[in-house]
């Protein structure tokens, strides 16, 4: 309260002391956000957000969201011969057999068929190249495809509106209904519906169609094995290759890790100061995982696919020589870290250094090596999942294929869940590892 | 090119072999090999690759007796990897990825077949297309546009269009900068078609036959399909360059493969049309005329080619 | 016996032991005293070899084992038991097992690594558990113990070695008033029961008059008294531990005075009994 | 002794209780390890099967790749330090992709742990809900978000930085707030006392507490999202993964620059790896 | 003032505090003692709504605060200051910030996240702090003072919220009997000079005695004294503590025996002058 007297020399005053503390926080306050706020909007523009967002595609998002959710089914007709072919999704192993359809549609004999749309939407395919498509709420647009004159259609009068695409040699028009497409050589009709199809059985099974409860009946009178091989071998959905590559993936990850950390483990002692006495052997080592994890798994597995090609093993091998370096360095540090009182202990009894390392060294890791290992096994799971889209194995390759193709969307999907569910279900495994082998016992 | 093809004969054996009794073979050639791994490329989803070729490789485990694998590497040089270090035995190259093993090690792998198209020619073509809507209908109006290539190691999708394409014009080079803004690679056919339609790039290039109407997509090849799926309308796009025909690529056997399984998958996959039309349908990724006789002649050019363009 | 000539021990520039002679003839209790850092514990740690002198000889029963090596030197410390103020033992593992751990010199390598004891082994253990009154907790895990138990466990480990000498380096200095005479009194019963020689650092003046039948004190590395429980006076005490006017034994003190003195500690209860 | 076998005959239950723990244990630990073994074995021998190429015929060739890469970076080695000019920025545009996704993720996540954090939750009913969303954003590979968004956006590092960003959330949100959660809470309730707002519990009561050890985890976050940067522009996310492809795929002739970025990319990982964890351990060193 | 009408406050099945009653008229120094788990600090706790009643009614200068919500609630708590046993100040911040805090309910948020404390703000907290003798300290982390000058960081911020009460949690439970005695003398004096109401839980019955107007003396949730420092005798003591006969006031005791009591403590000396 009295230091204002003393002036000449005066210590700082609280007051001032403060102030200047103040304005240095003030200064990181202000400035870390600045430099934050800074570097976001410098990345805003070296990645061309703004052009990006401008030119982003509301029309992909809505395709990929329909298609996760729903399957369409093409009906074809060859505007040459006039044949007309089924088909769910349009390909091979969802064709409808000869002189079976859909309830929705219909041969009308002679040369007319009518496909209904649902909701009014009505589609004739009419002769050879001919269509008469009933628009509710518009009009009837009726079309004429030939290899002379390209496609001649007749529009309700007005605009035309954005949802027809039509071009002298070819006609698109997609409704909520479904889409039409004409072109010289082929009309394609396509109608929606929400679900995945033929996920349990394809068209050819015998148990297609059939509802659960007369299955679960057939099951129950000796044919459950062979619904459940129909299931299995399904041609579009592949469960059993699925399965196998949830599995591969899998043993990516396990043998990536477990190898690793086998390898690291004795090897760490040398990399450590208290049991490497000799400098350099040391340093060697440290380099050498240092080498291995800054080589990254992404190297690792180009590097290894000249040697194995494709598959799971080039996998694992990839994540192994990465984790025995991240291993390494992880035990070497816990090596460093261990209690001496213990191992004091031990040694004041007279046990030689094999022993020492055994029951008063490892009980000390086991718990710490055993949550890393867990640890890493879980993000290795992800990791296998990405380095399988590379080496070619997994069920990362599946899901990263099917993206790339663009459009089984269903099929992303579909991998999607189960990779989820594969990461959950490692997760809560490791833990329940985990809580087992360190808090039991 | 297709004389070049013809040139190309049976061997003695492939003939002799065909009508041997395929149990004699079976227990012959159980110990030459222990496996035969097939690499399929890209193009469709690893799944749908799987599907298509898995009757190959059935046909192929009955007649050697081992177990047929097939792989589906994420790319182009998955497979190349994968003849070069010789865990592939097997795989259906395109050109350029032939040129490309041939230019690393000649001994590693050797042309045997090559897939045919209806009308018996053995040719396709790169196509390079535009958005409608983008004003694009030649190369002349791409300067200063962005220009995307596919995957590296595609005859189609790179090697011939980056030679071809600066033949076209006095000022056109495919440094990026130059001519077009930027040169870019999408990774694949489909990620062109996509990144065309969407806008990221001005133009690309792919793989078409060339042959039935472009707003089909024409009757096969990368656009057929994308169009097939509704990914893109052929009304948006335009074709403003096609290159001269490309041959097909072979389907190659590794060279250190005994002779007697050589034999065997050449005369399978040769005769697979009148064996099981389907299985071919699928192994040749459509309507086919079957596969025929080829040897490494009739890829010189494309592997001179590849020589002056990338090296090795 | 145990004979230590002019045994010195450097570190750096700070002489822990500075030119210690001792020579114990028989298996005596021998408490050493002293003010912390007066060298106490690097004393008893060149004892069971865990340092090794700078200068100076360490001989038993005539033989140098200063300069033993490897399998000797463990040898050695199999025969020299010790225990710690922290109890060193492996806190993860079960109390049996710690006790085992007394028999890792003679264990074969294979026998240690699997660590797949013989159950006469096991037995012992057991049973030397239950002398010293913690049998009960035999399949617990060492850090599930209190205090006082787990000095009783790494007793009981020591006897496992059947020791011809156990050091103790402050063995009570971690525990309340009540442990430590439980576990002084079975240190004393054990010494005059097995009639082991027992060397013991001890930080308070009254455990040591109490327990000890010879008392060493040390102060900055040397011994500056040796001599009987009767002649520790206060004065000598205060020269020791190098102590000001303000000095008072009682701050180093930990007996409990509300217990019955009465019973000479010498004939003190059971160890099972003392265990409550 | 004579007390000690006489106490042993009386009470011979705790040995044999302890033997028969020990026969059990044993037989635990047997299985155990059985299991591993068959695991670890069995599941070798399956990858070995379903691989392309056999481990021990590929062993040898282990190099050859290196070797070709090597050679032929030799054979023009002056032409090195250009070519690691030429990929420098795709190399920024990499460190870029991962550092801008950790500063998002991270700053998202230092929210979203505060939300899921028993004891700081302002909703306490949203901490499971938000839990599993974390759960699920930690769950998805990079790749796959990266994928989709690479359709729906277009190429380029965009969707990378969004697919890493969303992934941070999830594992910082996690570790964050686990961190928080042993965290004193003397403070908040001090700052509750006087009438403070929950943001401004949390902003004084909280962050400058853990705040150096959020802090040590995005660096550690930042190191192995540069590995999943270049990664996903393996994949078509641009940076330097792109350019490694595309050099990698052309092989024979491009091997020089195949070896420029790959020694880019090292050089980076193992630079921010070694500083990251130096600046870790004074960040959770200085502390207490 | 301060009315509390049969407050209850319910955990599970423990009743903390029971049907309490209490008038406050004029600003008083309240003292309220029991041992622990009677349910003193759950009484405060609810005063400055960081608990609320499970029955009963709070009102100050007539009203009802226990029902207050959001801001209002706030709005109580920042006139109604309290100081914690482990002072609960944010460790890793400053002194000053420590002390500002006690304007937060006032500050808007922007400004308190940013340190853009009004000047008028920032010279009061180190008057403040001048007053209770810790100015110098002001620019430290408040981690790096010691546990009284904390306490008196904590007092500070207090001060800071003008508040109209302050309730004080066993304030000088973590200290030792020195800075105890700076710390209550603080308060006191606060009390004396301001004329703010003090309501100061205490486990120690000399304390309590020493310092405050009146007593309230809790046992198991319940009220069972309430009257002036001079009708606590040890009989009443010992029903409040519920002690057997071996009570000893002495135990519960954290004066400075050795300093002269001589001082009454009601004109004791000026904070500045008791921070030594
Ligand atoms: N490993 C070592 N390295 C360096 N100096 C040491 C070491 N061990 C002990 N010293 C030093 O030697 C001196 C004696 O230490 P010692 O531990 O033997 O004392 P003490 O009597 O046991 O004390 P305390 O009661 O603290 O255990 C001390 O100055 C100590 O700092
Ligand atoms: N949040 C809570 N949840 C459950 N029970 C509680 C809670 N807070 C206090 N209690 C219980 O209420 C009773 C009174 O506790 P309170 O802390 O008010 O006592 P106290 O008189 O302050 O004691 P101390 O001197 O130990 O601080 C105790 O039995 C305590 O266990
Ligand atoms: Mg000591
Ligand atoms: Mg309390």
């Amino acid at each position: 309260m009295s230091a204002g007297t003393a002036d000449t020399m005066a210590p700082e005053s609280p007051l001032e002391r403060t102030t200047r503390m103040m304005r240095r926080k003030h200064l990181a306050i202000f400035g870390v956000p600045l430099l934050i706020l800074a570097y976001l909007t410098y990345l805003v523009f070296s990645f061309e957000v703004p052009r990006l967002l401008a030119e982003a595609d509301a029309e992909n998002a809505r395709i990929l969201a329909g298609d996760m959710v729903s399957y369409k089914t093409h009906v074809t007709r060859d505007n040459g011969s006039g044949a007309v072919e089924i088909a769910i999704e349009g390909s091979r192993s969802g064709l409808y057999p000869e002189g079976e359809s859909p309830a929705w549609v219909e041969s009308q004999g002679g040369d007319v068929t009518l496909v209904e749309l649902g909701g009014g939407h009505v589609v004739e395919l009419i002769g050879q190249n001919r269509l008469r498509y009933d628009i509710p709420g518009y009009g009837v647009v009726a079309a004429t495809a030939s290899r002379s004159g390209g496609v001649e259609a007749s529009f309700p009068d007005g605009p035309l509106p954005d949802w027809i695409n039509a071009a002298s040699n070819r006609v698109a028009i997609t409704t909520e209904a479904g889409r039409v497409n004409i072109t010289r050589a082929r009309t394609e009709v396509m109608r929606y519906f929400p679900g995945w199809e033929l996920f349990f059985f394809t068209l050819d099974s015998p148990y297609h169609g059939l509802s659960p409860l007369e299955i679960g009946a057939r099951a129950v009178n000796g044919e459950a094995w062979a619904i459940w091989q129909d299931v299995w071998l399904n041609d579009r959905w592949r469960h059993n290759e699925v399965a196998w590559a949830l599995v591969e993936t899998l043993l990516m990850a396990f043998l990536g890790t477990a190898g690793a950390a086998m390898i690291a483990l004795p090897v760490a002692f040398l990399a450590a100061r208290n049991f490497a006495p000799l400098g350099p052997v040391r340093q060697v080592v440290r380099r050498l995982f240092d080498f291995l994890r800054g080589v990254d798994g992404l190297i690792w597995t180009v590097i290894l696919s000249r040697a194995y090609g494709p598959g799971p093993l080039t996998g694992a091998l990839a994540i192994m020589f990465t984790d025995t370096g991240t291993f390494g360095k992880l035990f070497s540090e816990s090596l460093e870290n261990v209690d001496e009182k213990q191992i004091e202990g031990v040694r004041s009894t007279g046990a030689g250094p094999v022993a020492r390392a055994r029951h008063s060294v490892l009980p000390q890791l086991v718990p710490v090596y055993l949550s890393q290992i867990l640890y890493m096994l879980e993000s290795n799971t992800r990791s296998a999942t990405i380095i399988g889209a590379i080496t070619g194995g997994g069920i990362g390759l599946l899901l990263t294929q099917a993206i790339i193709t663009q459009k089984d969307w269903e099929l992303v999907t579909y991998y999607i869940v189960l990779v989820v569910l594969m990461v959950f279900a490692m997760d809560s495994f490791s833990g329940w590892l985990r809580r087992k082998l360190i808090k039991g016992a | 090119q297709e004389t070049s093809a013809s040139d190309t004969g049976m061997t003695p054996q492939e003939s002799s072999s065909a009508d041997t009794s395929e149990e004699d073979l079976a227990d012959s050639e159980a110990d030459l090999i222990d496996e035969l791994n097939i690499g399929v490329l890209g193009g469709e989803n690893a799944q749908d690759r799987m599907t298509a070729n898995q009757c190959l490789a059935d046909y192929a485990a009955e007649r050697l007796g081992v177990d047929v694998n097939i792989f589906t590497p994420a790319d182009y040089n998955g497979v190349i990897q994968g003849l070069l270090g010789g865990s592939l035995d097997m795989a259906w190259l395109g050109a350029s990825a032939y040129a490309a093993i041939h230019l690393q090690d000649p001994e590693t792998v050797e042309p045997v077949l090559v897939k045919t198209n209806l009308d018996g020619s053995y040719s396709y073509h790169s196509i390079g297309f535009a958005r409608t809507d983008s004003g694009i209908t030649s190369l002349e109006d791409m300067e200063g546009k962005v220009f995307g290539f596919g995957d590296p190691n595609s005859t189609s999708g790179y090697l011939i269009p980056s030679v071809e394409i600066p033949a076209e014009g006095e000022s056109i080079t495919m440094e990026p900068g130059e001519y077009f803004s930027d040169v870019v690679f999408t990774g694949g056919h489909e990620q062109t078609i996509v990144a065309v339609n969407n806008g990221d790039i001005d133009a690309g290039v792919t793989w078409a036959d060339g042959l039935g109407n472009w707003e089909d997509g024409y009757n096969s090849g990368a656009l057929r399909k994308a169009s097939d799926a509704g990914i893109v309308d052929m009304n948006n796009l335009v074709e403003i360059w096609r290159s001269k025909p490309i041959p097909e690529g072979p389907v190659v056997l590794r060279t250190e493969l005994p002779q007697e399984v050589k034999d065997e998958m050449v005369n399978l996959v040769e005769n697979l049309h009148s064996i099981d039309e389907d299985c071919a349908y699928g192994v040749a990724a459509g309507e086919t005329a079957g596969f025929r006789p080829i040897g490494h002649e009739a890829y010189e050019t494309i592997v001179e080619v590849r020589r002056r363009e990338i090296g090795g | 016996m145990l004979t230590l000539d002019t045994v010195t021990k450097q570190f750096g520039t700070t002489r822990a032991v500075d030119s210690v002679s001792l020579d114990i003839a028989r298996p005596t209790m021998v408490g050493i005293i002293g003010a912390s850092g007066a060298g106490k514990s690097t004393l008893l740690r060149m004892l069971n070899l865990l340092e090794r002198p700078s200068a100076g000889s360490i001989a038993f029963e005539g033989r140098e084992i200063s300069t033993l090596k490897g399998s000797r030197a463990r040898g050695w410390q199999a025969q020299c038991a010790m225990i710690f103020q922290q109890f060193n033992l492996v806190p993860r593992m079960d109390v049996v097992s710690n006790v085992l751990h007394g028999t890792l010199y003679t264990t074969g390598t294979f026998r240690a690594l699997t660590a797949l004891w013989p159950e006469v082994d096991i037995r012992k253990a057991i049973s030397i558990l239950e002398r010293l009154g913690i049998a009960e907790q035999a399949p617990k895990r060492a850090e599930a113990l209190s205090g006082g138990q787990q000095q009783r466990v790494a007793i009981a480990r020591a006897l496992m070695q059947d020791p011809k000498m156990i050091l103790a380096d402050e063995p009570i200095a971690s525990l309340d008033p009540m442990n430590a005479q439980v576990v002084m009194e079975t240190l004393r019963t054990i010494h005059d029961e097995d009639g082991r020689m027992i060397v013991c650092n001890l930080h308070t003046l009254d455990t040591a008059r109490r327990y000890c039948d010879r008392i060493v004190g040390m102060r900055k590395g040397r011994v500056v008294f040796d001599g009987t429980p009767e002649q520790l006076t206060t004065g000598v005490a205060r020269d020791i531990y190098g102590a000001d006017g303000t000095f008072s034994e009682h701050a180093t003190s930990t007996e409990i005075r509300d217990r019955p003195a009465a019973a000479p500690p010498r004939k003190a209860a059971s160890p099972a009994k003392a265990a409550v | 002794m004579t007390d000690a076998a006489s106490t042993s005959a009386l009470r011979p239950g705790v040995t044999d209780a302890y033997l028969a723990m020990v026969s059990t244990r044993r037989l635990w630990t047997t299985t155990g390890i059985l299991i591993y073994v068959l695991l670890f074995f069995g599941g070798f021998w399956i990858a070995n099967d379903r691989n392309a190429g056999g481990f021990w015929r590929g062993l040898p060739q282990i190099f050859d790749f290196p070797a070709d890469v090597v050679s032929e970076a030799a054979e023009n080695a002056a032409r090195l330090p250009g070519l690691l000019l030429e990929y420098f920025p795709s190399l920024i545009e990499t460190v870029n992709i991962a550092a801008g996704a950790t500063l998002i993720g991270g700053i998202l996540g230092a929210f979203a742990s505060l939300l899921v954090t028993r004891g700081l939750a302002p909703a306490p009913w949203a901490i499971a809900p938000l839990r599993r969303l974390l759960d699920l954003l930690r769950a998805v590979p990079e790749i796959v978000v990266a994928l989709i968004l690479i359709f729906l956006l277009g190429g380029g590092p965009v969707p990378a930085l969004i697919a890493i960003a969303l992934h941070t959330i999830g594992s910082l949100g996690k570790l964050f707030s686990e961190v928080a959660e042993s965290a004193p809470l003397d403070p908040v309730e001090g700052l509750r006392s006087v009438g403070a707002t929950w943001a401004q519990r949390m902003a004084f009561g909280i962050v400058p507490q853990v705040g150096p050890n959020w802090l040590s985890y995005a660096l550690l976050r930042f190191e192995i999202n540069i590995r999943a940067s270049a990664i996903l522009g393996f994949v078509g996310a641009g940076g330097i993964g792109y350019d490694l492809r595309n050099t990698m795929s052309f092989g024979l002739g491009m091997f020089d620059e195949a070896a420029a970025i790959f020694m880019l990319l090292f050089l980076t990982i193992v630079i921010v790896d070694q500083g990251g964890s130096m600046i870790r351990n004074k960040l959770t060193r200085g502390r207490t």
